[in-house]
């Protein structure tokens, strides 16, 4: 314990000396966020020195061992990094799929060459990635995919296409699922791949949402060669590494980090009436509804989260979390809507930011789809946890 | 009143659902939210809509319209809805009408021609509350001076003519009259989420004619009125929206299976249904109430508007979730409906407003 | 148009003259209703002579022709006779079974003969009749009935047994679905047959329900022997009888009748605060939309009836009738509980009637289970009015 | 603290869930329902629940008692509720103790060790209400003498010691005990939906000695540290009503298949079920609140309540619905549950009560 409180005077000092004041503010836009990678241009020189000086310690991947870029911190270190950085709010240096999904993949599938090799540079921010994983026709069923890898001696050539790839227009890499054995039985025969997006035969168009943002992309792949060395864990077992990672990215997905009480969103809107109550008491009860949901589902990440250190798999609840937490922020952001009235129907102009507030709703609504829809979630609750039977 | 439509009513609706499919397809919708059409109609569609008879329902055949009053104008504002026709129906030839109508204004016959639109210009915050209204009418000669500023008007920045609730020095609420590119009249048009068009008015000693002095009173019921076309309009766009998410579970494949044969998916697309059949109906009473000027036509204006809000939030929100990523996309229709349902659930008092006007009105 | 008004002015004149004082008051319990037959005793002279004056007339079923008992009305008259009883609060004369379901389904597939020698009794309500339709293993699908009728020559044998037999301890005959034929397809091979319940080999067995009353049996048959003339339709075509008579039952189930407002209720039971809103803002909200979804099911029964009228049929659309109509019921007492607190559930005693409020409520809960389950009236929906595919 | 059980709490929770499956399955709640039990609890259990350290959870060692906390008294009430235990446990081991903790009676002792059982009498209409108490106190002598009436007291008929919310002369909210079989106390057992034991009791000037005149500061904090350990209960009974149904689901036949395979079940299933977990999250750190008497513990007691009360309802109601016809006879064990449940949820505060003071206590 008397370690800890050493370590967490240690952060405090060093955030101190090194977080630039600029950087202690909550991120208001997407652009404030640092995702790193050859294409990336820093909108400040203190969102650069903020990112170096972090990567330089290893704290942009607290967890990961300092052998591979990381902090090598114990989760009870990181958990205090976490906070003393939350207490300034400091944001964080770098946000990334390398970070959230490759990273974690890759400790736990890579030969030890593999690991050298890539998670320096994603967590110096220098290498960004991108996820290749739907499809036209595999949504959902993931697993039906049909991008091929045909063996050409030491290398693959992928023919295919896939969707909702986020950002590929701007990440360097990929990691990628493709089919390199039979179609059926059809979790087999798939590989976890990893390729340069500047390789010859890569492509890609971005798809522009109802938001009117376009944060992901159709990304096609025309004879790309790809050394079969690139290739997580064994040829063909590709799908227990998408599966390893789905199940983490679930977790991920749940968190609804540190939000604004949509109840103060709604006083500094509408104001309280003579009795101190929200001015409209039919929004009232529902936001206080809401926020005894919300209050309940933090305390359920807390509880998995405690669960796991006791020692617990959090496995399949999981799809629990990803799909409360989902539906909660959809909700929340149908509040929004209504607190603000018409106001919050604005698309264009300074007044709105540009629309944010109807921007970011029609954002939410793709939480429930991405990385695995609630439905799918509900399906897997059912036959995993409940194991209620097949057909 | 029989709670259908009779021969002439299913004949108008008929010809309306025809004439916009032909005429108005999404497509057109689409056409002019890319080209950022600074009017945002198109008035060949307009004439054309007035040559049909559309703008002169509310107007009695002696009175030189076509007499179908608010079960018609429910009809083609459902019609409309259903290909996201974009006009000044609703704030021209229903809202504005009303009031001009028990005003006896000599504009009405020109609006209800189709030949100038009419608009009105009520709400200064996010939210409808007309009693909260701050726009001042200072008396000036024969005239008035309105100083102000009014948001989410319809057709605001194109509109001829716009009748604008104000106070007046002795703080009564009144409604004044106001021409296009007046003085001292600031014109915003707003873009807003569903690509229609909006405006901001900003008044700095407008010159204005008086329309009406007592107060709310013509304006409540008429607003009741347009509250009830407006829940046939989110009509229109829930049962288009639905449709389209029906005929998307029947086509879509994933795990080998069409997606319309998971249970999980029937059960709620069949429970939407439900909701959508019985808003359908108190929409049609509403309507029928409209017309004979009923006397519980307020509560059933907010009943009305009040589900049909719930409604079409239920039915668009499904519609995304049951398209999957597709629905997300900007190429894809299904997006123009939940953005256009959020715009129309906002004017005039969302389901909030009304469930609350409900119980207000029903003693409790 | 004259002519219902003096329809109307007869008919007001008539009930002036001969409804009973004691019989122009709303139900209080379940003990004033009259359901007629053999075993049922009256509960006053009043009762009586209501059920015979009505009988007379053929009120009781008023749009039946009048050589089976009833009264010839047209709708419009049949309307205007209900408006007419509604307006001075007079009770039904007689509910059952017979008047429900077994009169609809002789009326339209019986022999002239069947419909002379059952309909005048049910009309008089001299015999009472129950339904015979769901077993242990057969509930939502009835049509997997197990009950054989054997054929014996010009008799059936019939050995098997049904539940939720509505009152089969009170009825007189039963209307009863057997298989007389093969069990596969299992909708063919269907009998609607007609036998007494005093024959050899029947007995029955009330289940107690949570509410803690006794509406329905358990009914055994064991070798019942049955004359075959006593089909009604065709042998082995019950099913289409019986399909008839559910979306005939559906239709009904989701009338909702004269209710007192909820809202009165509430308004009754909790006060009005200073600005004569209900005295639990939350409750408000939720009686009010509650309400709202009450006035449009409502306006929706309208509705139907005029499509009815205006001869567009009405079909599976009943399906959506019963599905809303007993959901909105159960939550209608749910917050009949909500509104009284505590005091909703009392059991026993006099100041609860006996917990009316408590036993009323639990005996909702059965509304969407009997008559077709809220699932299977989604199935329906789902396959035959939106016409979504089957596996 | 960590929202997990350390491993005491760990063991506690087994030899609860053990010794009352064992001791107390749901045929003994049926059968003590059946014979119309006039205290409506078995005292043997009683004795040996007591013997357990169940009784003194809320003491801690040196106190004599086992401890456990309020971590504790949610383990044991979870466990209780699984099979329908009926015992004075929440009336007089949690609030009554924590009362008589609090303001340093004598009777605790006896309370504590079970020999003696305690209430606590508050409600006087249908609905919780502290501040409107009517019942009036009036001095007399070294006593005082009580009158007025109150319902809905847990063991009104059987506990020993009442203790009794009432009104001074000046208008104070004050406690009282009042002995069993007190002169001019008139006791109804109330025979309610549950079948559990509930009394209306009556007093016609009946002898009293006052406990604590400090208001509500004493009773409010106890009836939030209570409403935990009823959320604690409700969770108790969803998770049985809920297993129950499952395994239904895995077992009954319907169209030629278990209609645990309908998708449409199964998503209702699985979203009751992440429903519960997240109830369960919310009272395990509302328990562990309270022990820690956190500066939040109103708020966090108000959310656990809400969200337990319904919870409980969906979990109830699906349990029904799901089971079809046969959840609807007295012969099957679900219906307990949902009749529990109601009662559990109105005592102290139901959904409605609590959500709305948790947004009061957030200050909107």
């Amino acid at each position: 314990m008397t370690d800890l409180n050493e370590f967490r005077s240690e952060v405090r000092a060093w955030l101190e000396d090194n977080c630039p004041q600029s950087m202690r503010a909550p991120v208001m836009s997407e652009d404030d966020v640092c995702w790193g990678g050859k294409n990336f241009t820093f909108k400040s020189e203190d969102q650069k020195s903020w990112l170096n000086k972090m990567a330089e310690k290893g704290w942009t991947v607290p967890t990961w061992p300092k052998e591979y870029g990381g902090g090598g911190l114990t989760r009870e270190e990181a958990k205090i990094l976490k906070t003393e950085m939350h207490r300034i709010n400091a944001r964080e240096p770098l946000l990334s799929f390398g970070i959230w999904m490759l990273g974690p993949a890759l400790l736990k599938f890579g030969t030890e060459e593999q690991k050298l090799e890539y998670l320096p540079p994603i967590s110096r921010g220098e290498v960004r990635w991108c996820q290749g994983y739907s499809e036209p026709n595999s949504g959902s069923d993931l697993a039906s995919l049909a991008t091929k890898a045909e063996i050409d001696g030491d290398h693959y050539v992928v023919n295919g296409q896939k969707v909702w790839t986020s950002y590929a227009d701007q990440a360097d890499w990929i990691f990628c699922l493709v089919r390199t054995g039979p179609q059926e039985p059809k979790h087999t025969g798939i590989s976890f791949i990893l390729f340069d997006m500047t390789s010859e035969g890569v492509s890609t168009k971005p798809i522009k949402l109802i938001s009117g943002k376009s944060p992901f992309c159709e990304t096609f792949f025309d004879d790309v060669r790809v050394p079969r060395s690139q290739t997580v864990y064994v040829e063909n077992k590709g799908w227990d590494v998408a599966k390893y990672l789905l199940t983490h990215e679930r977790t991920n997905i749940g968190d609804l980090g540190n939000m604004v009480p949509l109840s103060n969103i709604a006083k500094e809107e509408m104001g309280l009436d003579q009795n101190g109550q929200l001015n409209d008491l039919m929004l009232r009860q529902d936001i206080a509804s809401h926020e005894i949901d919300g209050l309940s589902f933090m305390m359920t990440m807390q509880r998995t989260m405690d669960r796991a250190k006791a020692g617990e798999g959090v496995g399949a609840f999981s799809s629990a979390l990803k799909y409360y937490g989902t539906e909660l922020n959809k909700d929340r952001h149908e509040f929004m809507l209504k607190i603000k009235g018409s106001d919050a129907l604005e698309w264009e102009g300074q007044s709105s930011m540009d629309g944010k507030t109807a921007k970011d709703w029609l954002r939410t609504k793709a939480n429930s789809i991405e990385g695995g829809t609630s439905e799918v979630m509900l399906n897997i609750i059912s036959k995993r946890l409940l194991e209620l039977p097949d057909e | 009143m029989a709670l259908v439509y009779n021969e002439d009513q299913t004949l108008l609706k008929e010809s309306a659902v025809g004439f916009f499919k032909e005429r108005s397809p999404i497509t057109a919708f689409r056409s002019l939210r890319d080209k950022r059409d600074e009017t945002g109609y198109d008035s060949d569609l307009w004439s054309e809509m007035a040559e049909m008879g559309f703008t002169s329902l509310l107007l009695s055949e002696e009175e030189g319209g076509t007499g179908f009053g608010y079960v018609g104008a429910g009809i083609v504002a459902e019609a409309m809805a259903t290909t996201l026709v974009s006009s000044p129906f609703t704030a021209s030839c229903v809202l504005a009408t009303e009031i001009l109508k028990s005003t006896g204004s000599a504009i009405l016959e020109r609006v209800s021609s189709g030949e100038a639109i009419a608009t009105v210009a009520l709400d200064e915050t996010g939210h409808y509350s007309p009693e909260s209204v701050k726009t001042k009418a200072i008396a000036d000669g024969d005239g008035y001076k309105l100083s102000g500023m009014k948001t989410f008007v319809p057709e605001g920045h194109t509109a001829d003519h716009i009748i604008v609730l104000a106070r007046t020095d002795d703080d009564r609420l009144s409604l004044y009259t106001v021409q296009k590119g007046a003085a001292n009249l600031i014109t915003d048009r707003t873009v807003m989420a569903d690509s229609r068009n909006w405006a901001k008015l900003t008044f700095e000693g407008t010159p204005a004619t008086l329309l009406s002095d007592d107060g709310l009173e013509k304006l409540i019921p008429a607003i009741d009125k347009v509250n009830i076309v407006l829940a046939a309009e989110l009509l229109g766009l829930t049962q288009a929206a639905f449709d389209m998410t029906t005929a998307y579970l029947k086509e879509r494949k994933q795990f080998g299976k069409i997606i319309g044969t998971f249970q999980g998916l029937q059960h709620r697309s069949a429970h939407l249904f439900a909701e959508i059949e019985v808003t359908r109906s108190i929409i049609l009473a509403a309507l029928q109430a409209a017309d004979a000027s009923a006397p519980n036509l307020s509560m059933l204006a907010s009943a009305a508007k009040a589900k049909a809000c719930k409604t079409a939030e239920l039915a668009t929100n499904e519609g995304i979730q049951m398209h999957g990523g597709i629905g997300m996309t900007d190429e894809y229709d299904i997006g123009f409906f939940i953005k256009r349902a959020r715009a129309v659930s906002n004017l005039y008092g969302g389901q909030n407003y009304h469930t609350d006007r409900f119980a207000t009105l029903s003693g409790y």
